[in-house]
């Protein structure tokens, strides 16, 4: 019954992330829109889960682990940059060029 | 139109908006406290959704500790003053715009790619289920049984990223 | 007991020895190689008199390897592969005896590359898996690749990147095509096998996707035989390439596109080779490759280069003979084989003593030397009139079948065909001239040294084998025509059907 | 089965091919052992010849009309052709292994003497007795292939011989011109033999020849390829139009070798194919003429040029290119009798012409050595007067002279005549025929006029050599002149061999060979000629050779002649036929030149190096090159723009789920 509507939030959601991950510079912010791009997800998972199955429930758990996860390390590689940089503007970092 | 449905929109529309707001404001601590609200809105939303343990979870793991622990950085780096802009230009926002444009296309495109029928539950299963077994019974009994070995990898993951993270934040190990 | 392992020992004893070189003091790498080729040589004798001419593909042994993906270790030989098994042990030796003075550095990695060149070479030649031989082809690759690369010329990197990325090249798409063949072949009987007896007898008709099969398989092979125009990087790496790379690069490597052709290509695809548009290309590129190959060898001022623009125009003939389908040709194309060998890797043998003495290549760099070195001089002209294809040596056996039985397929190719006996003569008699007559004018070239034993030892059997070959050839005929026969045979009885359609 | 001596034939070109190795491993090792060299050498030969001599003995004895084949082992069995190393002994190969083996025989002990001194004794000889092996193989073996082995090896031991002082470029060349043309040469024998394999399945004589008349339709298009391609291979053995241009320079030779190859044997080898294949002619009227036509068209042309040639080696050279002319005119009538009788006449005197130019040469060397003086020896116009110095070798010579010239009753007259004769007599049926006659009378001419300058230049008027050279001049030793007095011999009763039985001969040769060429014969019968028109034929040609002695003898002025050193340089006409008529100028210009151009700079260095290599495969490489380069410039290292990238390439995925 709500399975439509919640799709189309999570689908709304999940492009303002995206949206918000090419906007912006900041790699703090840009690390909060990939946040927000999971929770879209996490929201698809639960919305459908109510259909079939608990498992789509246990499927956000394991996000949020992953989640957890990749925030810790994620922060802290922005951490390192910053003291390397003394910036966290993606713009002024390109380390990744060959 | 139901109340379920009137409390749904609402808490979406915040959601949304709030969403909307975290990824323009130009002060990251006002982007990580939008996006909070956005998160308290998806728990609200999850709870609609027969997930009262996720939406729990929610509140717990994401608006308490991922998002302190975005503050706490945010802080530390001391971005929290205002700065220059970090939102790219017209060219960034016209690209970004279209990308967003086409996948929400897209998406909307693939509404109808729903699961056939035939594999669905009944509607009210995953209520009747809970009554069965409990919120957290009928969560935790797939966890520690199908998915057991899943969970202990994550486990591992955690603690993979706990070293991680100190080795990479810590100045001299 | 013998004849179930012979094949095994012959691709694992080499190997083996590699890695006792490899251990073994540097002075004394050279003559373990040495010894242990020649014992490889030894035990690949006996298969002369052991091999039963009419008994098909023998010797066999097949043992499973990755039998899930329905690879097998499968060997055997038949009178094709005989052959060039037996040049391959016969040269091997040669070639090391012919390095003892030419390679001066890390000779341990040198001789050892060798020996695992030789269990590839072997390889290719008696793999009956489809898989395996995929596999040896590129085990041979890699030496080759070192060998030109490290212990060549000048230009040796670029000559051996060439020579790697084309063959490589052309071995990946061998091996699409292996895979889908192996594939559509399994959608038909249910079995994954590589297995060539099995992929022989369940082919059946492809249609369309025959083509693109027989188009990689073609490409493979024809950048291997080499055959215009994909021939340009055999004239760099023949020159670049040491002379032991060099005589076992003509005689065995370039074998291996055509016997490619005999075993894999024709049989799995005789509808596209049957096919007129094909068999006109193929003829016609056999043709250009004859008189061209020929033509371009008269304007080279390298020596080196001059014979490997001949082998394009050698292994021309092969094409021809082949693909002109009668047992005269086809049989005449394995001779050329045998012979090409024999011939040009005498040669190359020979070019490399004039480098050794001279440092120079260059036709130029000579004049007049037969006063000085007689030897040398009969040598080389004797192996140049067999190059040429004089009666009784070696080589005008092989031409004169290749372009009798091909003259009863196609009548107006093999005529232009035969003017490459009128261009043989044209492209090696005036170097031959230029090196060893005319007036002794280089006052360096007054002092050259004449043949040593050593080098007369690494002559004489290639000698002797030209003439034994020219004027009894009938031993290799009677050996090799029953093999031929079921190629021919293996192709043939697809013509009326594919008329019919 | 007969006996011994026909089952030892093999021994015949064994006993030159041991010679060939022994002689052969001690030029290598022993090169200073001459006098086992010799004995080696000539030795051989003798026996050779003693053998073949006890062959025909005994083959004459059988009354044989096959052929006698024997097979020694199975050479290339393949499918249906059944391939032997087989000999095969009949009338036509025991007259020519006679003459070889004889004429060879003297030759290789006139060599003793002629090249004594040389330093490459051992290898000479080596070569000489291989070159007699592989004329054996030629004449005797019984296929095609197995001739052809013999017709190619004689090629390569001419390459060899014609540069066998291969330290001057000039002879090096000269070889080399030799092969090449006698391959293109071959090129037609291949042709042949594949053409006359696809029809008849088989090449060995007997089985075609047997069979020719039930698979080639007369006159068909296939047999007269078989033959226009096997005459083309004759062109460029035997030396005729338009592949001839290799013989004069062959004289590069050693003069015996020239007597030996380029006179007496090999170069007539192109006739013996075409009077062996008789029945193949026969067939091919087309084929007949044109051998006929060539023959008759070089024997006038080439004699031209003699005419005004001054070295007296090329002078023999264009002579004996025209004689074979003669020859082809024979067996392109249809006289095959006629054209081996002219073959065998010819190799006595020609032979004898060559070796005593020879011992003129040697002499005038030996004379020029003594003074260290660097003049032409082999220029006529150096020479003059000899007779006073070489008078054996005059005489001997002028013998020969009158042979050729057709003087009765000299060998040369004979064999002559009975070629002219068989050709008028066949232009009655065939009008074309007395083009051919006519250019033969006229080319009897000009033999008849530059053989007698030849002489008078050399050993009649006053002597131009130099003062100091004169006291050197000798008459050559024993061994050398013992073989002139022989042929000399031979040149003078030859006709002996084939008297016609117009003046009351027997016509032996022609019925010795009746058996090879009868069937021939019942298939192109010759016109018989009335008797009075027969002897006015015979008595034109005598004439004109008459004439053209006389001619030369009143027109010529030795004693004008000038040193070659101070003569004046041709003009006109004279320079012309000096020249050659520019024929190997022309060859050069339109067919060497633009070949090598072709492989040069089309084929190598524009389609090889630089469209193959260069445009295509580095091409590819350079393409491939240049696309790994606009790839790494997407590696900017800025994370926004990979974002960028990643979210179209996700879109990209999705819109494939999309569809």
């Amino acid at each position: 019954m709500l399975l439509g509507p919640a799709l189309f939030v999570s689908a709304a959601l999940f492009t303002l992330g995206v949206f918000g991950v090419l906007l912006r510079r900041n790699a703090i912010v840009i690390f909060m829109c990939v946040e927000l791009m999971l929770n879209a997800v996490n929201l698809t998972f639960v919305a459908l889960a109510q259909r079939l199955g608990v498992a789509g429930q246990l499927f956000v758990f394991f996000v949020m682990a992953v989640a957890a996860a990749e925030a810790a390390v994620g922060l802290a590689i922005i951490l390192a940059i910053y003291r390397h940089r003394g910036t966290v503007n993606l713009q002024n970092i390109n380390l990744l060029k060959g | 139109m139901s109340w379920t449905l009137i409390i749904f929109w609402a808490f979406a529309g915040l959601a949304l908006v709030s969403a909307l707001c975290c990824i323009t404001r130009r002060n990251a601590v006002a982007s990580a406290l939008w996006l909070v609200v956005t998160l308290f809105s998806l728990a609200a939303l999850f709870v609609l959704l027969d997930a009262q343990f996720i939406a729990v979870l929610q509140v717990l793991v994401y608006a308490g500790a991922i998002m302190v622990l975005f503050l706490f950085v945010i802080m530390l780096l001391n971005l929290g003053r205002q700065g220059p802009t970090d939102v790219k230009g017209p060219l960034g926002l016209g690209i970004a715009a279209l990308l967003g444009g086409v996948l929400l296309f897209q998406l909307w495109i693939l509404r109808h790619a729903a699961p056939p029928e035939a594999i669905q539950l009944p509607p009210g299963s995953m209520a009747r289920l809970q009554q069965e077994q409990g919120l957290v019974g009928a969560i935790a009994r797939p966890l520690f049984d199908t998915y057991l070995i899943p969970f202990e990898i994550t486990s591992l993951l955690l603690l993979a990223a706990l070293v991680g993270a100190v080795v990479l934040a810590k100045r001299k190990l | 007991m013998y004849a179930q392992s012979v094949l095994t020992a012959l691709i694992a004893w080499p190997a083996i020895a590699a890695v006792v070189v490899l251990a073994a003091p540097e002075r004394w790498a050279k003559h373990i190689a040495l010894a242990a080729s020649l014992l490889e040589f030894a035990i690949s004798v006996p298969l002369w008199w052991v091999f039963q001419p009419a008994g098909g593909m023998q010797l066999q042994l097949d043992v499973p390897w990755i039998p899930s993906w329905g690879i097998h270790y499968t060997v055997g030989v038949d009178g094709i592969s005989l052959f060039m098994v037996l040049l391959t042990t016969f040269l091997v030796p040669l070639s090391i005896l012919g390095s003892y003075n030419y390679i001066t550095t890390r000779e341990r990695a040198f001789y050892a590359l060798m020996l695992v060149l030789t269990s590839g070479m072997i390889g290719v030649f008696v793999s009956l898996d489809l898989f395996l031989f995929y596999v040896m082809w590129d085990v041979m690759l890699i030496p080759m690749y070192f060998i030109i690369g490290v212990w060549g010329g000048q230009n040796r990197l670029y000559a051996a990147l060439k020579f790697f990325v084309y063959t490589f090249f052309g071995s990946l798409l061998m091996l699409v095509a292996i895979l889908t063949l192996v594939y559509l072949v399994a959608q038909r009987t249910g079995v994954y096998s590589f297995s060539y007896v099995h992929l022989m007898s369940n082919i059946g008709a492809l249609g369309t996707v025959a083509f693109w099969l027989f188009g990689a398989f073609f490409l493979a092979f024809a950048i291997k035989v080499p055959m215009f125009p994909f021939h340009t990087w055999l004239p760099d790496a023949h020159v670049e390439a040491p002379t032991a790379g060099s005589v076992l690069l003509a005689a065995v490597l370039l074998k291996m596109g055509t016997y490619g052709f005999l075993r894999f290509a024709l049989p799995f695809f005789p509808q596209v080779a049957l096919h007129p548009a094909v068999q006109a290309a193929i003829v016609t590129l056999s043709l250009i490759g004859i008189v061209y190959g020929g033509l371009v060898a008269m304007a080279q001022p390298d020596f080196k280069k001059l014979i490997a623009y001949s082998s394009v125009a050698h292994l021309g003939f092969v094409m021809l003979g082949i693909w002109a389908l009668t047992l005269q040709s086809v049989q005449g194309a394995l001779m050329v084989m045998i012979n090409h060998g024999i011939s040009t890797g005498a040669l190359f043998f020979l070019v490399g003593m004039l480098y050794e003495r001279r440092h120079s290549r260059l036709i130029e760099a000579f004049g007049g030397i037969a006063k000085v070195v007689p030897l040398f001089a009969a040598v080389l002209t004797i192996v140049s009139l067999s190059s040429i294809g004089l009666p009784a040596t070696n080589g005008f056996v092989g031409e004169f079948l290749v372009l009798l039985g091909a003259f009863r397929t196609y009548p107006i190719a093999a005529g232009v065909a035969t003017t490459g006996v009128i261009v043989a003569a044209m492209y090696l008699l005036p170097a031959l001239q230029r090196v060893i007559y005319n007036p002794l004018d280089k006052p360096e070239n007054a002092q050259l040294a004449d043949l040593s034993p050593r080098e007369l030892a690494v002559l004489l059997p290639l000698v002797a084998c030209i003439v034994w070959i020219g004027v009894y050839p009938t031993p290799f005929l009677r050996r090799m025509e029953p093999s031929a026969q079921r190629f021919i045979e293996s192709v043939r009885p697809a013509a009326p059907a594919a008329a019919a359609r | 089965m007969p006996a011994s001596a026909l089952q030892l034939l093999w021994l015949v070109p064994a006993l030159p091919l041991v010679g060939f190795l022994l002689n052969g491993a001690l030029a290598l090792w022993r090169p200073t052992a001459k006098a086992a060299v010799s004995t080696i050498g000539v030795g051989v030969l003798v026996l050779a010849f003693a053998a073949a001599a006890a062959a025909v003995a005994e083959f004459a004895g059988l009354h044989q009309a096959a052929p006698l084949v024997f097979r020694y082992w199975a050479w290339m069995p393949a499918g249906d052709l059944r391939l032997d190393f087989a000999l095969q002994f009949d009338q036509l190969a025991a007259v020519m292994a006679l003459v070889v083996t004889g004429v060879g025989a003297l030759i290789h002990l006139f060599s003793v003497g002629y090249m004594h001194a040389d330093a490459g004794y051992a290898r000479y000889f080596a070569y000489l007795n291989l070159f007699v092996f592989f004329m054996l193989m030629l004449v005797l073996g019984a296929s095609f292939p197995v001739m052809f082995v013999g017709w190619e090896g004689v090629g390569l031991c001419s390459y060899l011989l014609i540069g066998f002082w291969f330290n001057e470029q000039i002879n090096a060349d000269a070889g080399k011109k030799a092969f090449i043309v006698n391959r293109i040469g071959d090129f037609g024998f291949l042709i042949a033999m594949f053409l006359i394999f696809r029809a008849t399945g088989s090449l060995d004589f007997g089985p075609v020849f047997g069979r020719a008349q039930a698979v080639f339709p007369p006159a068909g298009t296939t047999i007269t390829a078989v033959t226009l391609f096997l005459f083309l291979g004759c062109t460029g053995k035997s030396a005729q139009i338009p592949l001839y241009t290799w013989l004069p320079d062959a004289m590069q030779g050693p003069t015996p070798v020239s007597a030996l190859i380029h006179a007496a044997t090999m170069v007539t080898a192109g006739v013996y194919l075409v009077a062996r294949c008789n029945v193949l002619f026969a067939l091919s009227p087309l084929g007949s003429a044109a051998v006929a036509g060539v023959g008759a068209l070089t024997a006038l042309f080439a004699a031209t040029i003699a005419l005004k040639q001054w070295d007296i080696k090329r002078v023999l050279a264009y002579s004996t290119i025209s004689q074979l002319g003669y020859m082809f005119l024979g067996v392109g009538t249809g006289a095959y009798a006629a054209g081996i009788f002219h073959l065998v006449t010819h190799a006595f005197f020609k032979a004898l012409l060559f070796l005593g130019s020879g011992s003129v040469i040697h002499a005038m060397h030996r004379a020029y050595h003594a003074t260290h003086s660097h003049d032409d020896a082999q220029d006529m116009r150096n020479m003059g007067g000899l007779r006073r110095y070489l008078p054996w070798t005059a005489t001997l010579m002028w013998i020969a002279t009158l042979a050729i010239a057709g003087i009765p009753p000299l060998s040369g007259f004979f064999s002559k005549d009975a070629i002219l004769g068989a050709a008028f007599a066949l232009a009655t049926a065939e009008p074309i025929w007395y083009v051919y006659w006519g250019m033969g009378v006229a080319a009897a001419l000009l033999t008849a006029f530059y053989m007698t300058r030849l002489m008078l230049y050399t050993f009649h008027g006053a002597t131009r050599t130099g003062e100091q050279e004169r006291p050197h001049l000798h008459e050559a030793p024993w061994v050398m002149t013992g073989p002139l007095v022989v042929l000399g011999l031979l040149s003078l009763i030859g006709g002996l061999l084939d008297l016609p039985e117009l003046m009351g001969g027997g016509a032996f040769l022609q019925h010795w060979l009746e058996p090879v060429t009868g069937l021939a014969a019942r298939m192109r019968p010759a016109v018989e000629l009335s008797p009075v028109v027969e002897w006015a034929v015979l008595s034109s040609a005598v004439g004109v050779a008459a004439l053209g002695i006389v001619g030369a003898v009143r027109l010529l002025q030795p004693e004008a002649l000038l040193p070659a050193r101070l003569a004046p340089p041709e003009t006109g006409l004279g320079r012309l036929l000096w020249k050659k008529w520019y024929v190997d100028e022309l060859y050069d210009t339109i067919i060497v030149r633009p070949i090598q151009w072709l492989a040069r700079e089309v084929l190598w260095k524009t389609i090889d190096a630089r469209i193959v290599d260069g445009l295509i495969v580095n091409g590819s490489a350079t393409a491939s090159r240049a696309l790994g380069w606009l790839g790494s410039r997407l590696q900017t290292g800025e994370v926004g723009f990979y974002v960028v990238l990643f979210v179209v390439g996700v879109l990209l995925v999705v819109g494939g789920a999309v569809r």
